[in-house]
């Protein structure tokens, strides 16, 4: 840690970093000050005012107070015992008594804090108001109950970057006056905000316009901000939390599967709902709500079993998706050694060229940064990905960073994203056209790379692209004139008053035209950049440090993905730039490490999770049933290359690949005792499976797994690359990608996130093709053709629409050849 | 050898087998209510009035309960073991003169299944079998308690039939013979020709060796509830354990017979009054077996050996010794 | 006995006094004497006396039991009761789940939801009493009243189902109408002159 | 007739009995038919008239002996099969010789015996119990009590040696007492 200094908190004396706030510092040496508006992350509100804390001397909030070196630190004086108590007492004003039924009661701040504080009696009184609860569709408010502790706001604005929640005027009587003098001043100043404020939409609507990402409901101190599935359905103390790692994306988010016996009748275990530690990791809807997608009710079934080994002893291809364990991965690795099995995972595949063409420029197997080194930059680009539903954690990144580091980013993406263009002023979205992507690699070299020592010819081609022009800018300049004014003087003398002009100076500014000579970029007019874009950029630069690189999906499938690569290992290299891939699927990175995959498709196929001539399906629609990656113990590797341990959160009855797997000649009795044997894949571990920690420490630090070591690989000299060609899908284009919400068919298969794909067009989209939501569409690419259903999609802009894949009935991958994009015809049916 | 033999030969053995069989039903039922009584209890009360009929419920409870042989158990030798305890008991009663002889349609008619002229040797013999049926069910049961309840069965009748040889060599060197009858015969002059009279100590052991020798009260170590749960019968259930127990108090009665004919005159002259005279007795020597399971406590093992061997055993002897020195004299 | 015996705890000097236990005996004489003096002190004839008489005054004391009863205390913790509102007659029960948390015998669950009125709605409530230990904690700690122990302890049925019916337990609705429900006047009941204690919040609706 | 079918009838459960003690492999079935035909012998003594002996046969050799053999099996595992290794072909070889050879004896027996005639033959109108009384006190009067003294020394030789260890009693001593013998038990193996 850099900048070590020494403060002294009660006594103990503890290191820290400059500039950290007092809080974190004390809580990462499990030193408690309480506190009920902070967020680790976010902005300190200093709505609470309960951590008070006396530093040298002088009462200030622990929350928002840097330390310093040499810092003497009190937590409790008799002026903040009173407070605090002040503070706790007009929390529980108005409270609802309703502790038996509410559904926080248990793992509630209020009730903590109270009993903490010890309130046993109340001094004050203010008249309540009536406040109806309302439904948000996944969260639930009932305002009776809110303290207006604005972690909920503040975390979707800092953090989630939705900004859909904000405080809103209460209405009801004022505080009676008196109380300013009998009571403590910061309880009587936290008092008085909060009893002029609530919660509410942003846009004051009734529904509430988000991501439905939900983690308002886990940052909720009290019961106010609920899950409305979750609502009376369980009581806190009767969950028992496995710690598991979210398995629908690739952030590998830490999370912990509530679960309890069915009901009455039934002991088997049932998810309720789905914790995450919000202090330091921020959820997305999916892994929220989208958490009861196991293989319910799979039997061992002998028959279906001997028909499987049969099929396997048949076959000799295997296909299967990036939604499995690694140690699943690492069986699969094994079957093929054993039995020369083709294994077929395209997407797995198109990352893993996409690496091994990386790593011959960078010299390392993995790219450098992780999703936390973008929490920490200030200026962040993202590039082929549509983060909001590629990676909801690195668009919490990518937001953080702009709102807490003063930061600053750039969106590559051909879609146009309300919700990136609502983050901040500072992003600036730039909708290229399909296939520009490698354009816009060009652009970051010819922004940002060190062109010294770029090779020359790459130089060379970048300058190609400059040009100088003449344009005419308007200069707003300031001018001094001098105004003549009546001035309404005292006369002394005659001791009255009497208008004088008096002349006075004074800055006008005045818009001048001006021509100027500038620099004309033409890779900016082809990724059809805004005008005002390098202008934009100068005052984003600004005093900015630290720079990362999202590069996403897109790239990974573009027709010129390897060039794509190279241009990438080339940014990386001669750029500030730290750079993060964002993997498609769960364990996409795992299963690339681990599985040689292959391209040709033999003549029999097995398909894990994915249709083929003999199917295993976790869903449980295939010939033998499979565990999803709830009823799984195991290990996926995450966009910031971890190993993370999942655990067994419900039952699961049939059988799973490693009973095939031991039929076929393997021998373990668990997967997991494969954990260990992944150490002789290059970057894995030996370590086994129950050694494996999944938690955070109190200071913030990830103890989760082991992280992939940092694999050398020798570099080539040869760093050319390809010029640009002028390649462009023409027409209408069509997206593969999925709404919020949804991954995969395993988050369609929650009962919360069920829904029916169909195709998802913005509001320009349908009115240019004259479609109204609910009509049936007949999507026509050059691949094939599918029919679907029209769905408006708010969170998109532009002439786009998209196809999803989280809906089996819906073959929309059979429409693309590959790349993400593709040209199509839409005629409604 | 006539049919005439054959058929009332049969006849008694049916009668023999079912008053006996009758009897212990009822030796149970009036157990449980003197025992009830002496502890200020009721008893059974429900089946039928005052209880009574709590016999016939206890008897098809039993006969229609699951016969359940555990699975470890020695198969033929568990299910044969209860049999030769009720076989032996009922074998036993060969030997014993119930009643008088009396005429029913002028034939007469011994109340005794066979008149051998060493009777009592006889009747120790058979109950000396008896011991197969806890023996054998305690080996076979496979169980640890009936193990242990086997080896106290074991030593307990080895020793005890030592006593009881010995406590009735004196009365059988005064009397000459081993008949019953003879023995009734002996005393037919009357209480004060009772030889409880002129043999009291070998009464005393004797009575001592047959409370053993059933496994009642103060000896009751065979099955006894509180260390061993039931023993030998632990395993049982059903009419198998049934048996075991239709062979204790048939027993029971046989002994109060035995007693009563060797000891306290028997049958006397053979009236009708002597018949009645003998039920009395038996009665009360089978009351004095409840009455004392209300009043004492048990023995340890240890300590009923110790008193066979250290105690009762120099008793016998010295016994036979006076009194064979008496009648040299 | 006064007052004094029961403040003097120790208990060692009062109120006890010895049987007279002579020491085994350890020498072979000192046995025989044993052995004789038990014979013949006919202390067994004492035993054999004592029964008999007991017998003959028949002083009996069994209670018949099915037909007769004997009367419970009323603070008598058997089979749950649950307890209605007086007057409404509708369920005390608000589903808070502290008896299911509770309860050490782990025989206690319940289903909730959210009911068509907002409110938190008891869809189903059972106690194991094949499981329950009765040890009261769940009537202990019942914010509402609404679980008590009842005075019936006749478990016997032939199914186990039986032994969990929520219907069984309630207090039936005439008899909580009615005024005749027995409230468990104990620990967490409403104390006389409760309401004067209670401070007053203005309502502003 | 009844004679000889009770004759026959217990002849074949004898010869059955004792085949059963020799042949089984299970130990409790061996004990259970060894006193089972100890029983069936007694019935010949009892159709021979020698109702004494009969009386005595049952409770010496069943009622003690085996009673005795039960005892000593209660140290085994009598619920398991046991199985016996023919460790030697040549003593097999003999015991079938010695088998035949007795078969053939037992054949020609009866046409010897018809040739034997009792020295002391039952005399009429005396109890069987007499006779054996007047055998034993008269003619064997001499091995009768040496048998008898043997008996009495090899009991009493019996329990010196069973006895040695039982000069202290457990449940009789106090606990220092144990501590004390355990310590000289240690002193003296050590």
């Amino acid at each position: 840690m850099e900048n070590n200094i020494t403060i002294t908190i009660d006594g103990k004396e503890i290191q820290t970093r400059e500039g950290e706030f007092i809080l974190n510092a004390a809580r990462a040496n499990n030193i408690f000050i309480p506190a009920i508006c902070y967020l680790t992350r976010c902005s300190p509100t200093l709505a609470c005012r309960i951590c008070l804390v006396e530093a040298d001397g002088k009462q200030v909030y622990a929350c928002n107070a840097k330390a310093k070196d040499g810092m003497n630190i009190t937590t409790t004086t008799e002026n903040i015992e009173t407070e605090k108590r002040a503070i706790m007492e007009v929390y529980d004003v108005n409270h609802p008594l309703e502790c038996g039924v509410c559904d926080q009661s248990g793992e509630c701040e209020l009730q903590n804090y109270t009993l903490e504080v010890g309130v046993d009696s109340q001094s004050y009184s203010v008249p309540d108001t009536h406040k109806e609860a309302v439904d948000w569709g996944l969260i639930h408010y009932d305002p009776a109950l809110c303290i207006v502790c604005e972690r909920c706001t503040t975390v979707c604005k800092d953090m989630i970057g939705d900004a859909a929640i904000k405080t809103v005027p209460r209405g009801g009587d004022a505080l009676n006056t008196d109380y300013k003098a009998q009571m403590p001043k910061d309880a009587y100043a936290m008092w008085n905000k909060l009893n002029k404020s609530l919660i509410g939409t942003a846009d004051r609507s009734d529904m509430l316009d988000c991501t439905d990402c939900g983690e308002c409901t886990a940052v909720c101190p009290v019961g106010a901000l609920v899950s409305s599935d979750f609502q009376y359905a369980s009581n806190a103390w009767e969950q028992k939390q496995v710690p598991a790692t979210c398995a629908h994306c690739s952030a590998g988010c830490q999370i912990s599967y509530d679960v309890k016996h069915t009901d009455i009748e039934n002991s088997d275990e049932k998810i309720y709902r789905v914790k995450n530690e919000w202090n330091y990791v921020s959820l997305c809807g999916a892994g929220r709500y989208g958490y009861d997608f196991q293989n319910a009710d799979a039997v061992k079934d002998e028959t279906a079993f001997n028909a499987a080994i049969a099929a396997f002893k048949k076959a000799d291809t295997i296909a299967f998706t990036s939604s499995i364990t690694n140690e699943e991965a690492f069986i699969l690795r094994r079957l093929k050694e054993e039995r020369g099995y083709k294994l077929i995972n395209n997407e797995a595949k198109v990352f893993k060229t996409f690496l091994d063409d990386y790593s011959k420029i960078s010299g390392q197997q993995l790219y450098g940064a992780d999703l936390k080194m973008v929490h920490a930059s200030d200026f962040v680009v993202s590039i082929g990905s549509a983060l909001k539903t590629d990676n909801p954690n690195a668009r919490f990144a990518f937001n953080n960073s702009i709102t807490m580091n003063k930061g600053a980013g750039l969106y590559f993406h051909p879609i146009k994203d309300p919700v990136i263009d609502g983050l901040s002023k500072n992003v600036m979205s730039i909708n290229h056209a399909p296939l520009q992507e490698e354009t816009a690699l060009y652009l970051m070299l010819d922004l940002f790379a060190d062109k010294e020592n770029l090779p020359k010819d790459i130089t060379k081609y970048l300058d190609s692209f400059h040009s100088k022009k003449m344009i005419t800018i308007e200069e707003t300049i300031k001018e001094e004139i001098i105004e003549k004014v009546m001035v309404k003087q005292l006369n002394k003398e005659t001791g009255e008053e009497e208008e004088v002009e008096v002349e006075k100076k004074k800055m006008v500014p005045k818009k001048v035209s001006k021509e100027v000579e500038v620099d004309d970029n033409a890779l900016l007019a082809q990724l059809g950049a805004p005008a005002d874009f390098d202008e934009k950029l100068q005052k984003f630069l600004k005093k900015k440090e630290k720079f990362s690189l999202m590069v996403g999906p897109d790239l990974y499938t573009h027709p010129n993905s390897r060039n794509l690569a190279r241009l990438v290992a080339l940014v990386e290299k001669y750029t500030q730039f730290e750079l993060v891939m964002i993997p498609a699927l769960a364990n996409t990175l795992g299963v690339s490490l681990i599985c040689d995959l292959d391209e040709e498709v033999g003549e029999y196929t097995i398909g894990y999770n994915t249709k083929a001539d003999f199917t295993l399906s976790a869903l449980g629609d295939g010939d033998l049933d499979m565990p999803a990656l709830n009823q799984q113990e195991g290990t996926l590797t995450s966009i910031n290359k971890r190993v993370n341990p999942t655990n067994v959160a419900l039952s699961y009855g049939g059988y799973v690949l490693n009973d095939i797997a031991n039929a076929l000649g393997l021998d373990a009795k668990y997967t997991i005792d494969y954990t260990k044997e992944l150490g002789v894949v290059k970057g894995f571990s030996r370590e086994s499976f129950d050694d494996l920690p999944n938690h955070y420490t109190n200071s913030g630090e990830e103890v989760r797994g082991y992280l992939l070591k940092r694999i050398g690989i020798r570099r080539s000299s040869n760093e050319s690359v390809n010029e640009l060609e002028d390649i462009a899908i023409q027409s209408d284009i069509v997206y593969l990608a999925n709404p919020v919400l949804q991954f995969t068919a395993f988050t369609n298969a929650s009962h919360q996130l069920h829904g029916e794909g169909g195709l998802y067009g913005s509001e320009a989209f349908m009115s240019k093709h004259a479609l109204n939501a609910g009509d049936k569409v007949n999507v026509k690419t050059a691949q094939g053709e599918v029919r679907a259903v029209m769905i408006h999609d708010n969170k998109i802009d532009g002439e786009i629409a998209y196809l999803p894949t989280f809906d089996v009935n819906l073959n929309s991958e059979a429409l693309f050849s590959g790349y993400r994009f593709s040209s199509a015809s839409y005629t409604k049916v | 050898m006539d049919i005439a033999f054959l058929i009332e030969t049969v006849v008694k053995i049916v009668v023999i087998l079912l008053v006996f069989s009758a009897l212990a039903g009822f030796g149970t039922y009036f157990e449980r209510k003197v025992l009830a009584f002496m502890q200020r209890r009721l008893g059974p009360m429900h089946v039928g009035p005052y209880g009574l009929l709590q016999i016939a419920a206890d008897g098809i409870k039993l006969f229609t309960k699951e016969d359940i042989v555990p699975q470890n158990v020695v198969g033929p030798i568990f299910k044969i073991a209860p049999v030769i305890t009720a076989a032996t008991a009922f074998m036993a009663a060969a030997a014993i003169p119930f009643m008088p002889s009396f005429t029913m349609f002028g034939y007469e008619v011994h109340p005794i299944l066979a008149d051998i002229n060493i009777g009592i040797l006889y009747i120790l013999g058979v109950m000396g079998i008896g011991l197969y049926g806890p023996l054998l069910g305690g080996l076979a049961s496979a169980n640890k308690w009936a193990l242990i309840s086997t080896a106290r069965a074991a030593s307990i009748f080895i020793s005890y039939e030592v006593i009881t040889g010995l406590a009735l060599l004196a009365p059988l060197m005064m009397v000459g013979s081993l008949s019953l009858i003879d023995f009734n015969n002996y005393q037919v002059g009357g209480i004060a020709s009772w030889i409880v009279w002129s043999q009291p100590v070998a009464f005393v052991l004797f009575v001592i060796a047959g409370f053993a020798e059933t496994g009642r009260t103060p000896f009751h170590l065979v099955a006894n509830d509180h260390e061993i749960i039931d023993g030998f019968g632990t395993e049982y259930s059903g009419m198998r354990w049934g048996l075991f127990f239709i062979g204790e108090y048939a027993n029971m009665f046989f002994i109060s017979f035995v007693i009563a004919i060797l000891f306290l005159g028997g049958y006397g002259d053979g009236s009708g009054l002597g018949a009645l005279a003998l039920l009395a007795k038996v009665s009360f020597i089978f009351f004095f077996f409840l009455w004392t399971r209300a009043a004492w406590p048990d023995v340890r093992p240890d300590q009923l050996m110790w008193l066979c061997w250290k105690v009762l055993m120099p008793i016998a002897v010295i016994n036979i010794v006076i009194t064979g020195i008496v009648m040299m004299f | 006995m006064s007052l004094e015996q029961f403040q003097d705890r120790n208990v060692a000097e009062q109120n006890y006094f010895h049987v007279d236990i002579p020491d085994y005996p350890t020498t072979g004489w000192g046995k025989v004497k044993r052995a004789a003096s038990r014979t013949f002190k006919g202390e067994l004839f004492v035993g054999l006396w004592v029964v008999f008489r007991e017998m003959i005054k028949f002083d009996i004391h069994t209670v018949q039991y099915p037909k007769e009863k004997l009367p419970v205390g009323p603070r008598y913790r058997a089979v749950h009761e649950m307890q209605r509102l007086f007057e409404s007659g509708t369920e005390r029960c608000i589903g808070c789940g502290l008896c299911e948390k509770i309860c050490i015998s782990n025989c206690i669950r319940m289903e909730t939801k959210l009911d068509e009125n907002s409110r938190k709605l008891v869809t189903d409530y059972t106690i194991n009493l094949g499981r329950c230990i009765f040890c009261g904690y769940c009537a202990e700690v019942c914010p509402e009243l609404a679980i008590v122990h009842g005075p019936r302890y006749e478990n016997v049925s032939d199914q186990r189902a039986h032994f969990t019916d929520f219907s069984d337990m309630l207090t039936p609705i005439d008899a909580a109408i009615s005024g005749t429900q027995k409230e468990f006047d104990g620990f967490g009941a409403v104390t006389p002159h409760e309401d004067e204690r209670v401070k007053t919040t203005p309502l502003a609706y | 007739m009844f004679e000889a079918i009770a004759f026959y009838l217990f002849a074949f459960l004898t010869i059955v009995m004792f085949s059963v003690t020799v042949f089984t492999k299970q130990a409790l079935y061996a004990l259970t038919a060894l006193a089972a035909g100890m029983i069936f012998i007694s019935a010949f003594y009892f159709l021979l008239g020698a109702d004494f002996l009969g009386a005595v046969q049952i409770i010496v050799y069943t009622g003690a002996v085996m009673a005795l053999y039960a005892f000593g099996m209660m140290f085994f595992d009598t619920t398991r099969n046991v199985k016996e290794y023919g460790r030697s072909p040549q003593i097999i070889f003999l015991l079938s010789g010695m088998i035949a050879l007795l078969i053939v004896i037992i054949f020609v027996v009866p046409i010897v015996s018809e040739n034997i005639t009792a020295i002391y033959p039952v005399i009429e109108g005396v109890g069987n119990s007499q006779a054996v009384g007047m055998v034993l006190f008269t003619k064997y009067l001499i091995p009768f009590e040496v048998a008898a003294v043997m008996l009495l020394v090899a009991m009493i030789a019996g329990i010196v040696l069973a006895g040695k260890k039982m000069d202290y009693s457990l449940t009789l001593m106090e606990d220092e007492e144990i501590k004390l013998a355990e310590e000289s038990k240690e002193k003296a193996l050590s």
